[in-house]
């Protein structure tokens, strides 16, 4: 318990036992230096250790042409939803821990409006990405594990098979997508209980829905995916706005990425994009992939 | 471990007999030092063991944070000046009666005897949740203890709660407010002068704080303006008894008026919310009006709006709108014949 | 078992100190002698720097009284279990009933509110210090004498010093006026009436007093 | 302007201002209804009376209380290793160390068991937030509230309720693991011969209502479920089918803290095998076989000091039990032990008066007399022994307004509150308080004057009270209140006041009302004790506390008035159980003026005997040819005499009856070993109270009081008062003055504002500083207030005096509800204390009044 005594605020309850109420709010700062540590040490490492990367060689390539210059990789309502999770998490972020390190402002209200229109972008986009969108395409899958095994070998200079091109989602994509949720959802679950004990407009106050320890344990845990979605938001960031990144980046505004980064970077039959079928009127980059 | 709410833990005590030297001593000590002024509030902490500085510094020693001298532009008090002097004193009774009167009905004379006028507007809240070392929102917790479903809140806030329903309980403060007071502050960068009614901070911006003062601050000397004085004052404070109890509510009034008309004014209400709550729309809706009972009416009605009562505190929206009314429309002496 | 309440976890260590000591203290009844003894014990707790820096003067009822000091020592804490001087009563310990009021240089205080540093040297007026030295009472005295004023008395300390300080700037006052001089000291006998009876008899005596 | 104080009345400058001619009581005695100085008011005025926090032992030890953070638990485990590691810290007590206490003895040879149920100094399993847990012995109170901190303690909550219909309700909670009321199993048949069987300590049981008794209560109404007492008297039905107006009214009292100035702190310290115990109490004789029941010790071994106490008022009856935590530290420490209790501990273990919440309906024939009366009442009575608010309230309702037929139902319901005990008038102000605004109202419908309402009411003579056993009902020794009602009238100028127009001014609201009162005023049977000594002086051993209302010294007066000795001849012994006192009655219940003033004259009239068989048997003739008069015994008529002096020297010289070497057969064991420790020091004079009564004793007070109201801010302020008193003969005006006002006051508490605030969540009490449970201050109370007695002797005593102390709470607070229902009219307020906010509340929202059955706001 000394441990986490320091990770964690303790208060007396009214019955004078020890209740968690909070984070240690020097957290906010350990996530914060965690996330810049990780910039300088990635950056470093990509400019001088990094050799080019090196992937299988192609089995025989599709005919180029029938790819589409623009390969299509976000439709306008995924786009959209990124953006808007985008911005309410940064309001959320800001709302939150900007007062804690002495910016002080009425943050509470934003802070709960952001909250709830995060938990119903994410609510649409589970609906979205189940139904409309290849649900499995963020999940890892067997390729992923090998290709990540053999690179793993290749960096540490042991003999292996170079890995194959990506599908349509790196793995480290992949894997960033399952912590979001996991602090994400955390977050969320634990905000929205918490609405309870503020003045909102979905239901009545009733702050003692739960005991004292649970409480403290729901206000840890907000906590605690607080500070961590600091750090991979800081991460999220840094990579979109890596030069090698670019293209990606611009795939969540424009909705596509050129034939060539397509090419160089995935695998058209693990993220196969269907030919263009020539009719006029159509528009490059208009063509319906499965994504 | 267990809790006892009696006898004050000990501490350093240390008498500094100058600003100056106060300042570096608060600035040697940081968070660990505590301003002591007339101490009333701050033995309660101690003595409930609740608040355990390792520092306390005593401004008792301090003369030149003592006495009321006249300016240019009216009288500057020195923080440390006790109530009574300021209850008593002679020009302050003939000008500035409004602050006079607010001294004269705070707790009781021995309490206005050694309580301070930068005492009584830095005192903290009498939330009974809060006083009672629960761990609430504003003791740094996660919780309003008042404002739940069974919590006992009838001395507590009508407007601007957010989470904490405190209020200020200050009587000096409306007054200072209404007679548009400057508060002389002292810190790390140097002389710093606040309005009066921003001297004042909700829970929206600190929940933990009722005031703007940071550690190392030291709130030097209360300046008010020649503007008001001789206005036409209203003061009023509601109580359950008619000592030492602490405002349900009260009201500070400063009104110039010609040919019967409302030319200029400041109105303040306290206990009502967690800041002393200058009332600007009731001012600019009045000006230009007669100062009488309808105009009050009207203006009682404006100054309630958006009030929203917690369970047992309820009586404060008609109360508030009373007190407003009385402050421009003025109220009828009642002398019997007995 | 052992991790459950038993009388041996909680044992102690009787102190044997002689019988005769302290009956002898009891006689005397908290006077000075006893106060330094168990003041020099007590600093054993509060890692304050030594005794020496809390040895402070005092002016109590006339006398230059020195005593051993904690920081946060209040003056009736001070007066009552190191100056021996009883008659200042603490009846909350929290500056609401007035048992404890006394005059820091003629001013009405609640000793309880009041750390004994922040008099050093100030002029300290008690119940103890009001009647003359051969027993004549103060007026305000006499006046509850001749009244009957006050039924447990245990407020009456306090409501005689304020009353002192008020008559001395308010020789004539009405009930009422009295009564808001006297209004911060609790009677829970709620003898008012008879109260208020007595300080208007004590105030007729100090305005005759001071004809005389 | 701020808050628009009524203007003041009276500008005199003088000590009197109102009482005017200084009225004159005990018409023809010398003592007996004058004023005089008491012996103890040099001390108090000069600081130097001791109250049990003055006095200091060498060596002395501070011990601290640690108390329970919960409503109820269980202590699973105490961590105080690192306490007991600290320096300075020298003893832990806890309750595993105390001894049970012991049961009790009657003077009949009755043993009263002692219930293993009932309340300790310290305990394992706290039944309220606030019980002590342990104490800390330290070498001063720093170090000991260090240690507390300190101390680790392992909880196991446990259910718990604050408000007695929470636990009425079907599946509530119950404050204690086996229930929420005491019963009360009847004592077995006495066998044949030996002493009356012991009745078995009561247990504690369940009582539960049904959904449809909550049902069935209208908004706002006290819900009726069965409870296990009862009794009536009279037809109800026929009662109230031909009542003019029937009433069915709900009011709630609040649970008031004793308050007392003086907390009940206690130094205790052993000394060959005694302890001697320094603390204040009401009742110094009547307070060592309680000190020595709790120490489970013989009361041989108990020494109490307690010359001066800090206010009683019902929580110091026989001290308090707390005081053996000092005394049993003490003795594991063989050190003194001084334990303060501070104000906030006081008001957990300091004691307060039960609210009660009653529903009376009541049958008015047209001129306003009761017909009908059908009242229940429940108490919130804390965890521990049931207190006798409940029933009592009954007894006061039925004796003070003699309605026709009355049945009575109440039960005393357990809760996790901090324990009760009695408080002036138990009961009493409670019934008086919940019937008085019924009266008012009823005078109202009915376009009847308040005091006429009253007056038809009014109990007089041996006025009956109580419930109808074996066709008999109880009844009063005497009752004046009719004329005290007249005349206070008179005084007070009801009708002018009544008659004057307008009600209103601006906001400002006046209203005028009045209240009867009464409490239980005296009891028999104890015994007085003094000495005339060889220098001729009267000596009384008086075994009465030291509360202030000088009934330790006032009684006393009728005997040397007997005696025919001037008081400066006469001396007071009180305070010290080591200075051989009589059995004396507990001052509770406002006996002792009765009680004892019989005592003191049955003890006069023994010496005045022994005086005249002394001076028959050295200056010959029968005793009765000699009289007793200007300190001499002397041959009527003139002739051979002598003075006391020589009588005193006299009666050393006879010994037996006369030196106490003999003791009187009837006299109790307490004062049979003062007798012989006294022997040989004078003529020694002893008796018991052997006069007859015929009647219980009951005293009465008409209370009138003028209230102005600020309708747009709720503020009120008593402009008025007067209590006009019925006592029996004033044996001491000015303490009587003292007791009539002072307890009218604390009745007007009541009303102004007094009042417990819990938190139901965590069933934690939130008023524990004065500025929330609010005693009134001397700016509440009115600046004048105006008192006066009849000064008619009761007939069932010798002296005539009555007890005052309780009879005028009642009227005190009541007297206020009434006026302030006469400015507001009705429905504003159904519970007590009425403060702004009940009444902007109610105003605002055009009546009823808000939350009307929650007694903690």
């Amino acid at each position: 318990m000394g441990f986490l005594d320091r990770l964690l605020q303790w208060a007396k309850d009214p019955w004078g036992q020890n209740v968690p109420i909070h984070i240690a709010w020097f957290l906010i700062w350990v996530s914060v230096i965690a996330g810049l540590l990780f910039f300088m040490v990635h950056a470093v490492y990509v400019r001088y250790f990094a050799n080019p990367r090196k992937f299988a060689p192609e089995v025989p390539p599709p005919v180029v042409s029938a790819i589409p210059v623009r390969v299509p990789r976000h439709s306008l309502v995924a786009r959209l939803f990124h953006w808007i999770m985008a911005a309410a998490m940064l309001t959320l972020l800001f709302t939150a821990f900007l007062p804690k390190v002495g910016f002080q402002f009425p943050w509470v209200t934003y802070h709960w409006i952001a909250g709830a229109v995060l938990t119903l972008s994410i609510i649409f986009h589970i609906f979205h990405a189940s139904f409309w969108l290849d649900f499995w395409a963020i999940w890892p899958d067997k390729i992923d594990v090998t290709d990540a095994r053999h690179r793993v070998l290749r960096f540490l200079g042991r003999p292996a098979p170079p890995p194959g091109k990506f599908a349509k989602y790196p793995l480290e994509n992949k894997l960033y997508h399952g912590a979001i949720i996991a602090a994400g959802l955390s977050a969320i679950v634990t905000g929205v209980f918490m609405m309870f004990r503020v003045r909102t407009i979905f239901f009545p106050r009733n702050p003692y829905l739960f005991n004292d320890m649970t409480w403290g344990m729901m206000y840890v845990l907000h906590g605690l995916a607080g500070v961590g979605l600091i750090v991979l938001i800081m991460m999220h960031i840094y990579f979109g706005l890596r030069p090698e990144k670019r293209p990606i980046t611009k795939s969540m505004i424009l909705g596509w990425m050129s034939r060539d980064f397509y090419l160089e970077e995935h695998d058209p039959k693990r993220w196969v994009v269907t030919p263009i079928v020539k009719r006029t009127g159509s528009s490059p980059g208009t063509t319906r992939t499965e994504a | 471990m267990a809790v006892i709410r009696d006898v004050m833990s000990t501490f350093e005590l240390l008498q500094p007999n100058s600003i100056v030297e106060a300042q570096s001593l608060l600035e040697q000590h940081g968070r660990d030092a505590w301003v002591l002024a007339g101490g009333l509030d701050s033995f309660d902490w101690f003595k409930d063991r609740i608040k355990k500085p390792k520092t306390v510094v005593d401004l008792s020693g301090i003369e030149e944070l003592k006495g009321i001298r006249s300016t240019s532009d009216g009288i500057e008090i020195g923080a440390m000046t006790t109530l009574t002097e300021i209850e008593q004193h002679p020009v302050i009774k003939e000008k500035y009666a409004l602050l006079a009167e607010a001294a004269s009905v705070v707790a009781s004379p021995q309490i206005r005897n050694q309580g301070t006028i930068g005492g009584n507007v830095s005192q903290d809240t009498r939330c009974w949740y809060y006083r009672a070392g629960w761990p609430c929102y504003r003791a740094g917790g996660n919780i309003c203890y008042a404002d739940t479903p069974e919590g006992r809140n009838r001395e507590h806030a009508i407007l601007h709660a957010d989470r904490c329903v405190a209020v200020n309980p200050s009587d000096s403060a409306p007054a200072l407010i209404a007679l548009n007071a400057k508060f002389v502050i002292h810190t790390r960068k140097g002389e710093r002068v606040v309005d009066a009614e921003d001297y004042f901070i909700g829970p929206d911006i600190d929940i933990t704080r009722l005031h703007i003062l940071q550690p190392g601050d030291l709130l030097t000397a209360i300046r008010i303006p020649s503007a008001w004085a001789g206005a036409k004052f209203y003061f009023e404070k509601l109580r359950d008894r008619n000592v030492w109890d602490f405002p349900l509510l009260n009201i500070a009034s400063a009104m110039l008026i010609s040919e019967g008309k409302i030319q200029r004014i400041r109105i303040s209400v306290n206990a009502a919310a967690a800041r002393p709550l200058r009332l600007k729309t009731v001012e600019t809706a009045v000006l230009g009006k007669p100062a009488n009972a309808a105009t009050g009416e009207m203006a009682g009605k404006l100054a309630v709006q958006g009030a929203v009562p917690l369970q047992f505190n309820a009586y404060k929206i008609p109360l508030m709108r009373n007190l407003v009314k009385r402050a421009i429309g003025g109220v009828e002496k009642a002398t019997w014949a007995s | 078992m052992n991790d459950t309440v038993d009388a041996k976890l909680i044992g102690s260590t009787p102190e044997a100190i002689s019988r005769r000591d302290f009956i002898k203290g009891v006689v005397a009844g908290g006077v000075v002698a006893s106060s330094a003894s168990y003041l020099f014990r007590a600093s054993t707790l509060l890692g304050q720097s030594g005794v020496g820096e809390r040895l402070i003067t005092i002016n109590v009822n006339g006398q230059r009284r020195r005593a051993d000091v904690m920081r946060q020592e209040t003056l009736a804490w001070t007066l009552r279990h190191k100056l021996g001087l009883t008659g200042t009563k603490l009846g909350c310990d929290r500056a609401e009933c007035g048992s404890c009021t006394v005059l820091i240089e003629d001013v009405p205080h609640y000793a309880c509110s009041v750390l004994t540093h922040t008099v050093r040297d100030r002029k300290v007026l008690t119940i103890e210090g009001l009647a003359g030295a051969d027993g004549t009472l103060h007026p305000v005295q006499q006046g509850v004498v001749d009244e009957q004023g006050f039924q447990c008395a245990f407020c009456m300390p306090g409501f005689i010093m304020a009353s002192v300080a008020f008559l001395t700037t308010n020789p004539n006052p009405t009930r009422a006026e009295l009564a808001q001089g006297v209004s911060g000291n609790l009677c829970r006998c709620q003898d008012y009436d008879k109260i208020l009876t007595a300080l208007m008899r004590g105030a007729e005596n100090m305005r005759n007093a001071s004809h005389v | 302007m701020s808050e628009a104080k009524p203007e003041k009345k009276s500008e005199q400058k003088t000590a009197h201002p109102t009482q005017p001619s200084e009225r004159v009581y005990g018409v023809g005695r010398k003592l007996i209804g004058k004023n005089y100085e008491t012996p103890d008011l040099y001390a108090k005025v000069t600081g130097q009376a001791k109250y049990a926090e003055d006095y200091h032992a060498d060596g002395m030890l501070f011990c601290k209380l640690l108390l329970s953070p919960l409503p109820h638990a269980r202590v699973k485990h105490i961590d105080a290793r690192a306490a007991l590691a600290m320096p300075g810290v020298k003893a832990i007590l806890t309750a595993d160390e105390l001894p049970p206490p012991a049961d009790s003895l009657t003077d009949n040879g009755t043993v009263i068991k002692a219930n293993p149920k009932s309340e300790r100094a310290l305990t394992m399993e706290p039944l309220y937030q606030g019980e002590p847990i342990l104490a800390v012995a330290a070498v001063d109170e720093f170090t000991a509230a260090e240690a507390i901190e300190k101390i680790q303690i392992d909880f196991e909550p446990l259910p718990f309720v604050i408000d007695p219909l929470d636990t009425l309700r079907p599946g509530g909670p119950n404050p204690r693991t086996d229930g929420n009321i005491w019963v009360q199993s009847p004592p077995p048949t006495p066998a044949a011969g030996g002493p009356p069987p012991s009745p078995p300590p009561p247990t504690i049981g369940e009582l539960k209502w049904a959904h449809a008794d909550f049902a069935s209560a209208k908004d706002g109404q006290l819900p009726m479920g069965k409870v296990p007492g009862d009794w009536t008297y009279g037809d109800l039905d026929s009662g109230f089918r031909s009542a003019a107006l029937v009433l069915d009214e709900t009011f709630v009292t609040p649970d008031t803290s004793h308050q007392t100035l003086e907390t009940r702190s206690a130094m205790a310290y052993w000394q060959n095998g005694k302890v001697h115990v320094y603390t204040g109490t009401q009742s110094t004789a009547q307070s060592v076989p309680a000190i020595a029941r709790w120490l489970n010790i013989d009361p041989g071994n108990v020494v109490l000091i307690s010359e001066y106490t800090g206010g009683g008022f019902g929580s110091k009856i026989t001290g308090g039990i707390s005081l053996v935590i000092p005394a049993f530290l003490s003795k594991k420490t063989n050190t003194p032990v001084m334990m303060r209790i501070s104000r906030e501990e006081e008001t957990f273990i300091g004691r307060a008066r039960p609210s009660l919440m009653g529903r009376m309906k009541v049958g008015f024939s047209p001129e306003g007399r009761i017909i009908a009366l059908d009242m229940f009442v429940i108490s919130n009575n804390g965890p521990y022994d049931a207190n006798g608010d409940v029933p009592s309230s009954g007894r006061i309702v039925s004796l003070l307004y003699q309605p026709q037929a009355m049945r009575w139902r109440g039960a005393t319901i357990l809760t996790n509150t901090p324990p009760r005990s009695a408080q002036s008038s138990p009961g009493g102000l409670q019934g008086i308080i919940i019937m008085e605004p019924i009266i008012a109202k009823a005078a109202r419908k009915l376009g009847l004057d308040q005091v006429a309402i009253r007056r038809i009411n009014c109990p007089e003579g041996k006025a009956p009270f109580g419930p109808e056993v074996k066709g008999k009902r109880q009844y009063a020794t005497s009752a004046f209140l009719k004329e005290a009602l007249d005349r206070g009238a008179e005084q007070f100028k009801w009708r002018e006041r009544v008659a004057r127009t307008p009600k209103r001014i601006g906001t400002k609201v006046r209203g005028v009302g009045v209240s009867l009162s009464c409490y239980v005023g005296g009891t028999t049977g104890f015994d007085g004790l003094l000495v005339i000594t060889p220098d001729g002086r009267v000596r009384f051993q008086s075994g009465i506390g030291n509360l202030g209302t000088e009934s330790v010294v006032d009684v006393h007066r009728a005997g040397a008035e007997v005696l025919g000795v001037p008081w400066e001849k006469c001396d007071i012994t009180w305070g010290d159980t080591a200075k051989n006192l009589p059995f004396t009655c507990v001052s509770g219940g406002s006996q002792t003026t009765h009680a004892m003033t019989r005592a003191a004259y049955a003890v006069a009239m023994d010496a005045k005997k022994k005086l005249q068989e002394i001076a028959a048997k050295t200056l010959g003739g029968k005793p009765e040819q000699y009289e007793v008069a200007n300190e001499r015994v002397f041959r009527k008529g003139g002739g051979a005499g002598m003075t006391l002096a020589q009588a005193a020297k006299h009666a050393i010289q006879l010994g037996g009856i006369y030196d106490g070497h003999e003791a009187a057969p009837d006299l109790n064991k307490v004062t049979k070993a003062s007798v012989a420790a006294l022997a040989g020091q004078g003529l020694v004079a002893a008796a018991k109270d052997n006069y007859p009564r015929d009647g219980s004793t009951f005293s009465y007070v008409a209370s009138f009081a003028e209230v102005e109201v600020d309708i747009e801010t709720g503020k009120y302020y008593i402009v008025d008062f007067l209590a006009y008193a019925d006592v029996g003969s004033v044996i001491h005006p000015r303490a009587l003055g003292g007791q009539v006002l002072g307890r009218s006051v604390l009745g007007m508490g009541h009303a102004l504002g007094q009042k417990w605030v819990y938190d139901p969540h965590y069933g934690a009490m939130l008023s524990t500083r004065m500025y929330h449970s609010k005693p009134p201050t001397i700016l509440d109370a009115p600046v004048n207030m105006q008192w006066a007695a009849l000064d008619i002797p009761d007939p069932e005593t010798p002296v005539g005096a009555r007890g005052v102390g309780e009879p005028p709470v009642g009227g005190g607070c009541a007297s206020i509800l009434n006026a302030l229902s006469d400015a507001l009219g009705d429905e504003i307020f159904q519970r007590a204390p009425v403060n702004a906010d009940t009444i902007l509340t109610s105003l605002e929202a055009g009546r009823p009044m808000q939350h009307p059955l929650t007694a903690h706001i």
